[in-house]
């Protein structure tokens, strides 16, 4: 199993995201350079948080037309599994590979927060792992565009497919998500994106652990292919 | 060619800067201001004054969320 | 030199910040030639108050630089210590606490963001890469709007390029006074961490060596700004100093900072140097100082953002986000390929000589020769001469609690008073989690720890209370030192290292500059007894505006290592039924200069209590060898607001009420002992909590007297002949007193 | 009556934004865009037109490094 995390000019989170997907057993991970048209072979591909060209014009706006986000989304046409955590998450939706869109937080200023996340779903190649009988998962959130948008048919097309995978636990969405909705799916279930940090949360020492059932999902799935 | 292209959030999406804007309006003294709504402006050079609304369409508006609109076009060949 | 170059003269030079007799110098150092329009420019800033430390360098010579644990003192971009587990360890880690009050008093969002810029530079340019950014704020009470404004927009500016930069900003600390209203204070501290084979020094040698100028293009940002904007008092005339406001851009030093790492670990680079205050003259003069070597610079190969600029702008331009670097000939292609790579593309403006002047062209033209050594060393530097003020300098602070309060509002009211409630509502606006080594994140702990890579733990702190300094600047900056270590102690930390930055109003008046004689004798006697070297550190004077001096503001920032991350201690109760006590102390606290004294608008004392550093010290070794050992379940240092709010913050951070069972004397106890006990303040006291075996263990060393138990869902109190409760609910209101402040 | 205020970073302002833009824009298949500044735009309804300036002055621009524009006041009695 191998992963890689794409690094843009302004990627903060790389480094973590590899870390993080190297706890995974037997897993590789490598970073892959946004001007390199060229995946390295990875079977699974992370697009990791930061400010991507600073953020700068609108999230994600330009890191999406960058020359190894051709290749992102190729394999993601063909089915391969894309992550994409937070500017990661902004950047999929920005190239179309996610519907919808992030908008600025209601409150408009940047947050961190450890938060609960209710899992809508269990049996997706994102949250396979998480444990039977675990229905939340505390993991934090850090940005100042989180606020995810779509219009109301798309998310209740949305909710039918079963494409949320995670929502801010009841009286914690801190961004004024619809729905209270963290992390969505492509309409064919390999393509998240999520607000939260799931790298940030994958050592008790540092924060909680349940970020790592998503890099442990995505390598099952991988496996199992 | 000079181009300015005024980006806003669409109707019906909250925009939480302008209403930002009009709940600090009262404590500064303003009255009688309302629909308050803060977006971009980008102002740019373009060679080809014809890729102008395709630039807007793929880089400079998701138009999920946002109108834009081309006011001024400077040096352009009237229509 | 060529003709052309017109010659300003005297009056400029003073208008420039310059003496008439600093101005005969120059004129001195030139050969008797008076300086043209570069030259004049560049001595101005050099010889500036905040580039030479006119009045501060002869007493921070006094400062103790030298110790174990030292890799690089003063002198360099920052100071260095080694940790990691092993003595021998090759891990560094770089750090550096620097100001920039008056841009941020001018404009606090950019202000603050390019300080932090400001300070994450200095911390690359010796090859350590950013791994931690905490925050010292100075402000007017938050009555003021003015305060609320600043506050807001600088916590904004420092978690904007923190945030962006992806550096976590993991501690700090924010104070509000009145003298600090119209200046407000700004300090970021920056740590980094670096093999020590991979690090560089700024000395720009090897003649015919390139000069590599990377990053921004240049602008006319800050043009004036070392020494108008860093060195001037404010006054009304601000307006006038607007547009020398400089944007800090997050992205572009992102790039950058990558970029100088990749160089340094290339091993491309003989030297590298960050553009601050003053710009190129500064960078390059410094490099070529610390090289004994001469350059020559063409100002005509800088890349503009405008126009039309004239060479003294270039050379003293200050935008942000640029480095300068030397690299052998045969290196250039490879050290612009790299730029490029990371689109902060590089230029060869100068080289490196054996003229030992800096030689400014533009084009073919010579446009100003000067000696290294004279712009770099041979400013004058001043005596101080320090009176001790005969009557207050500080009018008494206004009085927000009325006189007859019980205990338990008093309580109330300190846990909501703006120096106390929760800090929460500026921190969660900062990420304190990227780059994954954050083991205690703001509110859980003292001090914040950050894990190393083998294992070992990385303990940093910044505090001063500046009040408690206004009232006795020797005793008072002994205390910031203390509470420094003592927050370390708390995590499990021993002190390595210590930077500072000297916040002081005007020096050349006789009261400020006994306040910075007595703040720097206390940091010195302090740093030596906690055997914490000073290993960097910043100086910002003329703190002023037309109400007064600000109060004198000794910002400590201390770095200690502990032995196993895993073992840090954490601030809040965090079991129930454990016991607790209150450890350290052997002699009653004192109100004054306390925080209630504040609330209660009372004067300020001449002078602190003494007390006893052998003890403190002590005392501080037993609650770190405790924390380590894991045999508390809690630590948390009795700071402002005395014991009773140490105790609410410990249950606050936890979740958990405790019991309170102070000696019940059965008799009327007056009214000031209690408050003594409960709110007085003295440095030293320490509230832990564990197993009965554990706190006994520990009263075998220290002081120690157990209150109570904790548990349940409130703090419930019995001194002397009173007892009241506090729900924590009730505890988290007050407590979130801030909160409003950030609609 | 309708207004609109256009704001951009001073001249001799950095623009983080504009700069960063146009550098990344030939990298990514844009050509031949140049000289981008990105600004903000605010609209809003508001009773007393002669509050208009004060109000960007106060509140919608921050003066010490911005510029702003009142472009266009629908409604207004003509001057
Ligand atoms: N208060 C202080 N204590 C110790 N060292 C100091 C202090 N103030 C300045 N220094 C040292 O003086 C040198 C020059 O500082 P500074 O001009 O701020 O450097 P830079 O331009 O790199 O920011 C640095 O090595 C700094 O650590
Ligand atoms: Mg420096």
């Amino acid at each position: 199993m191998k992963f890689g995390v794409v690094r843009f000019p302004g990627t903060c989170d790389d480094f973590d995201a590899r870390d993080a997907a190297l706890r995974v057993d037997g897993a590789e991970a490598v970073l892959l350079w946004h001007g390199d048209h060229d995946l390295q072979g990875v079977d699974a591909v992370i697009v990791p948080g930061g400010f991507s060209y600073g953020d700068y014009l609108r999230v994600g706006a330009i890191a999406r037309f960058a020359p190894v986000m051709t290749e992102v989304m190729e394999f993601a046409r063909e089915g391969g599994t894309v992550l994409g955590i937070c500017n990661g998450f902004q950047i999929l939706c920005e190239a179309g590979l996610l519907p919808g869109a992030l908008l600025p937080n209601t409150g408009r200023r940047f947050i961190f927060r450890q938060v609960d996340l209710d899992v809508d779903r269990a049996d997706t190649r994102f949250t396979s792992a998480v444990p039977a009988g675990q229905t939340s998962l505390s993991i934090p959130i850090k940005h100042t565009t989180g606020r995810y948008y779509a219009p109301e048919d798309q998310l209740d097309a949305l909710e039918a497919n079963g494409q949320v995978l995670l929502r801010y636990a009841p009286g914690q969405n801190p961004n004024g998500s619809l729905r209270d909705i963290a992390g969505v799916t492509n309409e064919a279930g390999n393509v998240f994106g999520l607000m939260p940090h799931p790298e940030h949360a994958v050592d008790p020492l540092t924060g909680s652990v349940d970020g790592l059932t998503l890099f442990t999902s995505m390598a099952q799935a991988v496996s199992r292919v | 060619m000079k181009a300015r292209v005024l980006i806003r959030p669409k109707a019906g999406i909250l925009d939480p800067q302008g209403v930002a804007v009009e709940q600090a309006l009262p404590a500064l003294g303003f009255t009688g201001v309302s629909e308050v709504r803060v977006g971009r402006m980008v102002e740019l050079e373009i060679a080809d004054e014809s890729q102008l609304d395709q630039l807007c369409q793929k880089l400079l508006a998701n138009t999920l969320i946002e109108d834009y609109e081309i006011v001024s076009v400077e040096g352009a060949v009237a229509p | 030199m060529s003709d052309t170059q017109s010659v300003p003269g005297v009056e400029q030079a003073i208008a420039l910040g310059l003496t008439r007799d600093e101005y005969a110098l120059v004129i001195e150092k030139l050969d008797g030639r008076e300086p043209n329009e570069v030259e004049l420019a560049m001595f101005s800033l050099l010889w500036s108050e905040h580039c030479a430390y006119k009045h501060s360098k002869k007493l921070l010579r006094t400062l103790p630089t030298e110790g174990d644990a030292v890799f690089m003192g003063p002198g360099e971009n920052a100071g260095a210590v080694r940790v990691g587990l092993d003595p021998d360890s090759d891990l560094i880690c770089a750090f550096k606490v620097e100001s920039h009050n008056h841009p941020s008093a001018v404009e606090p969002f950019q202000g603050a963001a390019t300080g932090v810029g400001g300070i994450l530079r200095d911390i690359f340019a010796i090859g350590a890469r950013p791994v931690a950014i905490l925050d010292a704020l100075r402000f007017g009470e938050p009555t003021s709007e003015r305060s609320r404004y600043l506050l807001d927009r600088a916590v904004a500016g420092i978690g904007h390029y923190g945030n962006s930069i992806g550096v976590p900003t993991i501690g700090g600390e924010v104070y509000f006074e009145a003298p600090y209203e119209t200046n407000c204070l700004v300090n970021a501290m920056a740590l980094g961490l670096a093999n020590a084979g991979d690090m560089i020094r700024s000395a720009a040698t090897g003649v015919g060596n390139p000069l590599i100028l990377f990053g921004a293009s240049t602008g006319r940002d800050g043009i004036g700004g070392a020494s108008v904007l860093a060195s001037a008092e404010l006054g009304d005339a601000d307006e006038d100093k607007r547009p020398t406001v400089q944007v800090g851009d997050p992205f572009e030093e992102k790039k950058l900072l990558e970029c100088s790492l990749e160089l340094l670990e290339k091993g491309l680079l003989v030297a590298l140097q960050d553009l601050g205050a003053a710009g190129l003259t500064s960078s390059a003069s410094e490099m070529a100082s610390k090289g004994e070597t001469g350059m020559d610079i063409d100002v005509a190969k800088v890349p503009l953002r405008e126009p039309g600029m004239a060479p003294f702008e270039i050379m003293v331009s200050e935008s942000q986000e640029r480095m300068l670097c030397v690299c052998t000939p045969d290196r250039v292609e490879e050290v612009i390929a790299i730029t490029d790579k990371w689109l902060v593309h590089g230029t060869v403006i100068g080289s490196v000589t054996d003229t030992r002047a800096m030689r400014i062209f533009d084009g073919d033209e010579l446009v100003g020769e000067m000696p290294v050594e004279a712009l770099v060393d041979d400013c004058p530097l001043y005596d101080l001469e320090p009176v001790k003020p005969s009557s207050p300098l500080y009018p008494a602070p206004v009085a927000t609690l009325p006189g007859e309060v019980s205990l338990r509002d008093t309580l109330l009211a300190l846990v909501g008073s703006p120096n106390i409630a929760s800090r929460l509502p500026l921190f969660e606006q900062y990420d304190p989690v990227v780059q994954s080594r954050t083991v205690r994140r703001p509110n859980t702990c003292d001090a914040a720890v950050l894990q190393l890579p083998d294992g070992s733990g990385l303990g940093v702190s910044i505090d001063c209370n500046g009040r408690r300094v206004a009232a006795d600047p020797y005793r008072g900056t002994i205390e910031a030192a203390l509470e420094c270590a003592s927050n370390l102690a708390c995590a499990g930390a021993k002190p390595l290292g210590t930077t500072n930055n000297l916040n002081f109003g005007n020096p050349e008046k006789p009261e400020i500059a006994w306040q910075l004689t007595e703040a720097v004798r206390g940091l010195g006697e302090a740093c030596r007894a906690l055997d914490a070297p000073i290993v960097g550190g910043n100086v910002s004077l003329y703190n002023q505006g037309t109400d007064g001096p600000i109060y004198p503001t000794p910002v400590v920032g201390m770095v200690g290592a502990l032995p196993d991350a895993s073992k840090a201690g954490v601030l809040g109760f965090a079991r129930e039924g454990d016991l607790w006590g209150l450890a350290g102390w052997n002699a009653l606290p004192s109100l004054e200069a306390s925080e209630l004294a504040k609330l209660r608008g009372e004067a300020l004392p001449d002078g602190l209590p003494e007390f006893d550093v052998d003890h403190i010290l002590a005392t501080q070794d037993a609650i770190r060898e405790a924390v380590r050992s894991g045999a508390l379940s809690s630590a948390h240092d009795v700071a402002e607001g005395g014991f009773a709010v140490a105790i609410a913050e410990c249950c606050l951070a936890g979740g958990i009420g405790a019991q309170f069972l102070g000696e019940p004397t059965g008799e009327e106890t007056p009214r000031e002992v209690l408050d003594a006990i409960l709110f007085g303040e003295r440095p030293g006291g320490f509230i832990v909590s564990g197993s009965e075996e554990a706190l006994e263990a520990l009263a075998e060393r220290i002081p120690l007297d157990i209150f109570g138990e904790v548990g349940g869902d409130s703090l419930d109190v019995v001194v002397g002949d009173e007892t009241f409760s506090v729900t924590l609910d009730e505890l988290r209101t007050a407590h979130a007193a801030l909160r409003p402040l950030f609609p």
